[in-house]
């Protein structure tokens, strides 16, 4: 510890990652869960800063995680980043194992119409949106709040992955394909361009208060009111038509993320925002395909050797816990922790974890292979 | 002057009027073999040789002093039967939820086809010279008692398609707002073929889904419904006889298309049906004449303005000259609209 | 006879004729707090309080004898504002193609809240007893001597929803055809939570695109626009007055939506003011009554045959008995009909 | 040859398959194609029996192959079955390169919607059928008939899958989807229960009759006015609902290979008739995924080992050949084939071809994967 600047601390604390765990949330943690929730930018309408809905949100992740379940229903399981050192609940993330299953789980569809004329001779493309539930049967990785001073961190990673780890190891719970809703782009004044040329004008709301009322009541309300025949691109304001697909500027570093984890860009955006919704093949994830089973061995931490950082998750299911750590393995492919990492994991020597390359491969590969 | 079916030596004249007519009057381009097309098959129709859905009666008003044409105008039987007849409809969805507490209808344009085999006034055209001694009048209303006199070849609606708003530079703000969008060409091209009858590219490129208005800016909006300024005084005058805007629109300057039940069209009701005699005397003749009279003969249809109405008991009094401008002498019946 | 507003203490009265009314007439359910609620609701109207879009004017029809009900009508000032209002549309779409020298012209239904902020006249029910002495024609048209006198109340247009055709098992063949697949639940269901002025279920469960006619079986097809065999008295009534099938259809059965501009209704036209002298003399008295008499105040509105019309001088003579039973004294002003 | 019936001495042979061989048409087989197209059980939209078409469709295919292509456009290419024992053109084939290249390829894409209830609370799903024209990228397997006597013998499974042998040799021409078009089903009477509930509605002419038309002109031109806008299926007939999807009874066979090639079910029928249109990833078809590269030896007919039969192509363009052989390799990997063989192919001693086997795996295992 170089500085003495708390926050630069933390920001250490946090690229070290020693002490950074993803669990599922517990009831106590409902007050750090608010907070995440009040300072999320932008606010997030699955994850509404109110208290009944979180509460009910956290028994809801309990419930499931105390059942057996064979098959992806209306589970949403919330976690929790926590950093033991400091104490303190800094972020949290949900998976909804089917995005569609209380509510339908609405989205616009891009989609091109041909407008062809014998006549004219001539070939005419024109862009819609329509109102689409293709989505609903997706489990979905959502409501994602990190505490400012992590992001840019491995924390960040660790928070968001983390949840593939979990899926990794109970894929009858989810979905072959798993989507992730990302907020869609704001003005500087954080207005939604999208939503002041679509929806205004069949709710005479502002972004911010439909996302509310949507949070607490319920998107698909709202979705179902919506105009139901597609919309035509060339009608919309062109701030409305760039802002399609088009994620906000907080979260680029964690789409760009996404797409190197495997994701591609469907042809599917929110519909208040138009925030692009990726999709991936569980198959087709480098996390999943990557991750592997190893004995712990533990060593002294002043002993392990250097190696390129991993995720590593413990075997259980309501104690799932994921941190990171060194990917080092002795010659029989053991894992080395260290005793405080296996205290954090809940692990002794000889228990098998799971471990996937925090590392992922360049943004830039992965872009270009997306529905659209 | 007098009102005439058009006839084959009238090419020529006909062809000086579409030189006059400009942008904006597409169904009389200046074009020979069109024209040439168009006077065959309104003779046809008037010779009644053809059925009821390719009958075009276009008219002619005839100075019978110097043999020149003053105007025309025409009835088309049942539109949309040869070539698709489109319309935007301004039409309503309701958009509630119990839940939200919110219940609003959203204005929408439904492309549709509604009015295949209605009757049609149109091509009205005056020139310039003549815009005086009520022949406008004279060339619209003498639709009505044409349409009046044989009642049967018409089906139950008539309607009139009124020219859209155009800006200061000559521009459909309609059009650019939404047709520009959907038509790789320029207004005044769509406009032409239209013209022409060569409608087949609507369909094919018109969007197919409704457009919800509130999408539209202000500017195309305003348009909806909305005629040329002059355009107003022909729509006041067809909305004197009761026609009426029921949300049609034209789907390029999304002018208005005004509609009535024929029986309902005021100039129709209140004709009757009168006995000519031909008086040699010097008939009292009003300055402004106000009653306007039609022969009872399809192909030598005639229309005029007359000096007087009828008499207590029934009969209409003509000096020999009125007489020879429609063409009838003593016995003969006349049909007779006060205006 | 006399009809009048309804007031607090018909509550009972108006059970027992929701009793009487059975299906298909869904608009007086047999239940009690539906029915004070209704009540109240038209207080509130006839006392002017409440704003156009929640007018409800239901009237009674008083057997001033027996103080007796025999029957009910309703108009609402403009429907559509507090629930949607649904109805399909048939249209028509072009589908044409020059290379196939293909050109026809698509029955289509469209999904519709066109008459949203129209005027409605509905809830007619004559108990059987009172089916003579015109009393069916008095509840009929009194509403339009309502319109007619309060007419700013009122906006551009009126319509009536008719019955459409139910087979000999009490089904209908268009909801069989077309709602039953959209429609979890049985026609009578539907039919009431719509009675109730439950209808988002109408919006949210509807078919959103518009049905090709063609496809729906023949059984269906002909039931659009088709009364059902009661509802036809009904139906030419309102047709006599200027009432037209501008193609509006009940989305459950099918059955027609008759409307007009008010200012056309026949009634509404023809209907005069005029003074009325309270005779105590012997009056001619026509064996068959055709003039309609109707007062000039809402919340005391009445409205009954009387004997004989206005005379010469525009002065309507009535009896002791007739002035009593419309409340109205000499120098009061009446509005007329005759029907 | 055991019997003297020649149809079953040509069935005989067929089984054997020594001397069939596909390869692109040539303008001399005009007369077999115009045979094969008139024989056709159906009849094909896409294969009319109309001379001037299929001389076009031959000039277009040698053209596609006389050209350098880099990616796929409005090329196609035709085939066809030659037996060389009886000197019969058997069979016809075709890719076509994009399916929508030249006008567009219009289906019928089979959606769900939801139709939710908040006031009843209930969801009400009813199915609907949309004009659509996502399948136009596709590269198209069409157009094929065989002479029925070949029918459920090898050959069929070498003229529909010479094809992909093909395509594995030159992937810049083609897409990286692949998709099928099937016929689809006609009751005993040849009527489509389909058309019959659909498209007569609009045209008033009977199926063959539209086919036919279609065929000659352009089936786009008729798609661009069929309805618009999307048909709600309980309203079609049941025999129209039960004919969606369904294959031509004769093709029956043939989409069940194509099933266990690695195809599956898409969302999209045909537009007239409802037919099932497959789809299928290049990357997990089997004949693409199995098939490799040897050299050939050439070996005495009589010495040849039995071996399970493959296709074997030689790594031509415009002389492109593939026949079927044994795949019997020597321990280096060589191919053996006979003298006869070698010159069906126009290969010698040393040249590569690329084999891959003609069994697939059970179909049963390949039926569920499909879009519905």
């Amino acid at each position: 510890m170089r500085g003495i600047d708390p926050s630069s601390r933390v920001a250490e604390s946090a690229r070290e990652a020693g002490q950074l765990l993803v669990r599922p949330a517990q009831a106590a943690d409902i007050g750090a869960i608010e907070r995440l929730a009040s300072s999320a930018t932008p606010r997030l309408t699955n994850l509404p800063a109110h208290r009944d809905r979180l509460e009910e949100r956290i028994a809801r992740s309990c419930r499931a995680l105390s059942h057996n379940v064979d098959f992806p229903g209306d589970e949403v399981y919330t976690f929790v980043l926590e950093d033991r050192e400091i104490g303190e609940i800094v972020g949290t993330a949900s998976i909804r194992a089917q995005a569609g299953a209380q509510d339908v789980y609405y989205t616009y569809r891009q989609e091109t119409l041909i407008h062809a004329s014998q006549q004219l001779n001539l070939r005419h493309e024109v862009q819609t949106l329509s109102l689409s539930h293709e989505m609903s049967e997706v489990s979905l990785l959502c409501a994602l709040s990190l505490d400012a001073r992590y992001r840019g961190t491995s924390a960040a990673s660790l928070l968001r992955r983390a949840r593939l780890m979990f899926i990794a190891q109970y894929p009858e719970r989810f979905a072959d394909t798993l989507g992730v809703a990302f907020p869609g782009y704001l003005d500087e004044s954080g207005a939604s361009p999208f939503w002041d040329s679509v929806g205004r004008h069949f709710f005479n709301r502002g972004y911010h208060e439909i996302n509310q009322l949507a949070g607490v009541r319920s998107k698909s309300f709202i979705a179902e009111v919506m105009p139901q025949f597609p919309l035509y691109l060339p009608l919309l304001t062109p701030q409305a038509r760039s802002a399609i697909g088009r994620e906000h500027p907080a979260h680029e570093p964690a789409l760009g993320e996404m797409l190197a984890e495997g994701f591609v860009r469907s042809r599917h955006v929110d519909i208040f925002d138009a925030g692009p919704v990726l999709r991936g093949e569980r198959a087709r994830l480098r996390t999943l395909n990557h991750c592997g089973w190893h004995p712990v061995r533990i060593r002294p931490a002043a002993s392990l050797p250097d190696a390129e950082p991993a995720m590593v998750a413990n075997q259980r299911l309501a104690d799932f816990r994921c941190t990171v750590a060194r990917y080092a393995l002795t010659p029989t492919g053991q894992l080395l922790l260290s005793e405080a990492q296996a205290e954090l994991l809940g692990v002794e020597e000889g228990r098998a974890v799971l471990v996937a390359p925090l590392a992922l491969p360049d943004v830039e590969d992965a872009l270009d292979e997306g529905d659209l | 002057m007098r009102l005439r079916p058009i006839s084959h030596h009238d090419i020529d004249e006909l062809k000086s009027l579409a030189q006059e007519t400009g942008v904006g009057f597409t169904s009389l381009p200046n074009d020979h073999d069109f024209l040439v097309a168009k006077i065959d098959k309104a003779v046809a129709a008037f010779e009644g040789h053809v059925p009821a859905c390719e009958r075009l009666y276009f008219f002619v008003l005839e100075d019978e002093q110097s043999g020149e044409l003053a105007g025309c105008c025409a009835i088309e039987a049942e539109v949309g039967r040869e070539t698709p007849f489109y319309h935007y409809r301004v039409g309503k969805l309701a958009h509630s939820s119990v839940q939200l507490d919110l219940h609003r209808t959203i204005d929408t344009l439904f492309l549709s086809s509604d009015h295949t085999g209605d009757a049609e006034v149109a091509s009205l055209f005056l020139r310039p010279a003549y815009r005086r001694d009520r022949n406008g009048t004279l060339l619209s209303k003498a639709r009505w008692l044409f349409m009046a006199e044989f009642r049967d070849g018409f089906p139950d609606k008539v309607l009139a398609e009124m020219r859209g708003v155009i800006d200061a530079d000559g521009i459909s703000p309609f059009w650019q707002c939404l047709g520009s969008h959907f038509f790789p060409m320029e207004f005044k091209q769509a406009d032409q073929l239209t013209g022409l009858g060569q409608k087949s590219f609507i369909g094919e490129l018109m969007p197919k889904y409704p457009i919800y208005t509130p999408f539209l800016p202000e500017a195309a909006r305003a348009c909806i419904g909305q005629v040329h300024e002059q355009t107003r005084p022909a729509l006041e005058m067809l909305k004197k006889e009761g026609l009426r805007w029921e949300g049609y629109i034209d789907i390029f300057d999304g002018g208005p298309t005004v509609e009535a039940y024929i029986d309902d069209v005021g100039a129709i009701r209140h004709s009757q049906r009168v006995q000519v005699e031909v008086s040699g005397d010097a008939l009292a003749q009003a300055e402004r004449p106000s009653w306007l009279a039609a022969t009872t003969g399809m192909a030598d249809f005639r229309c005029s303005f007359i000096g007087r109405g009828p008499d207590a008991d029934g009969v209409v009094h003509l000096s020999e000259a009125e007489a020879r401008r429609l063409n009838v002498t003593s016995g003969d019946t006349l049909r007779l609209l006060q205006t």
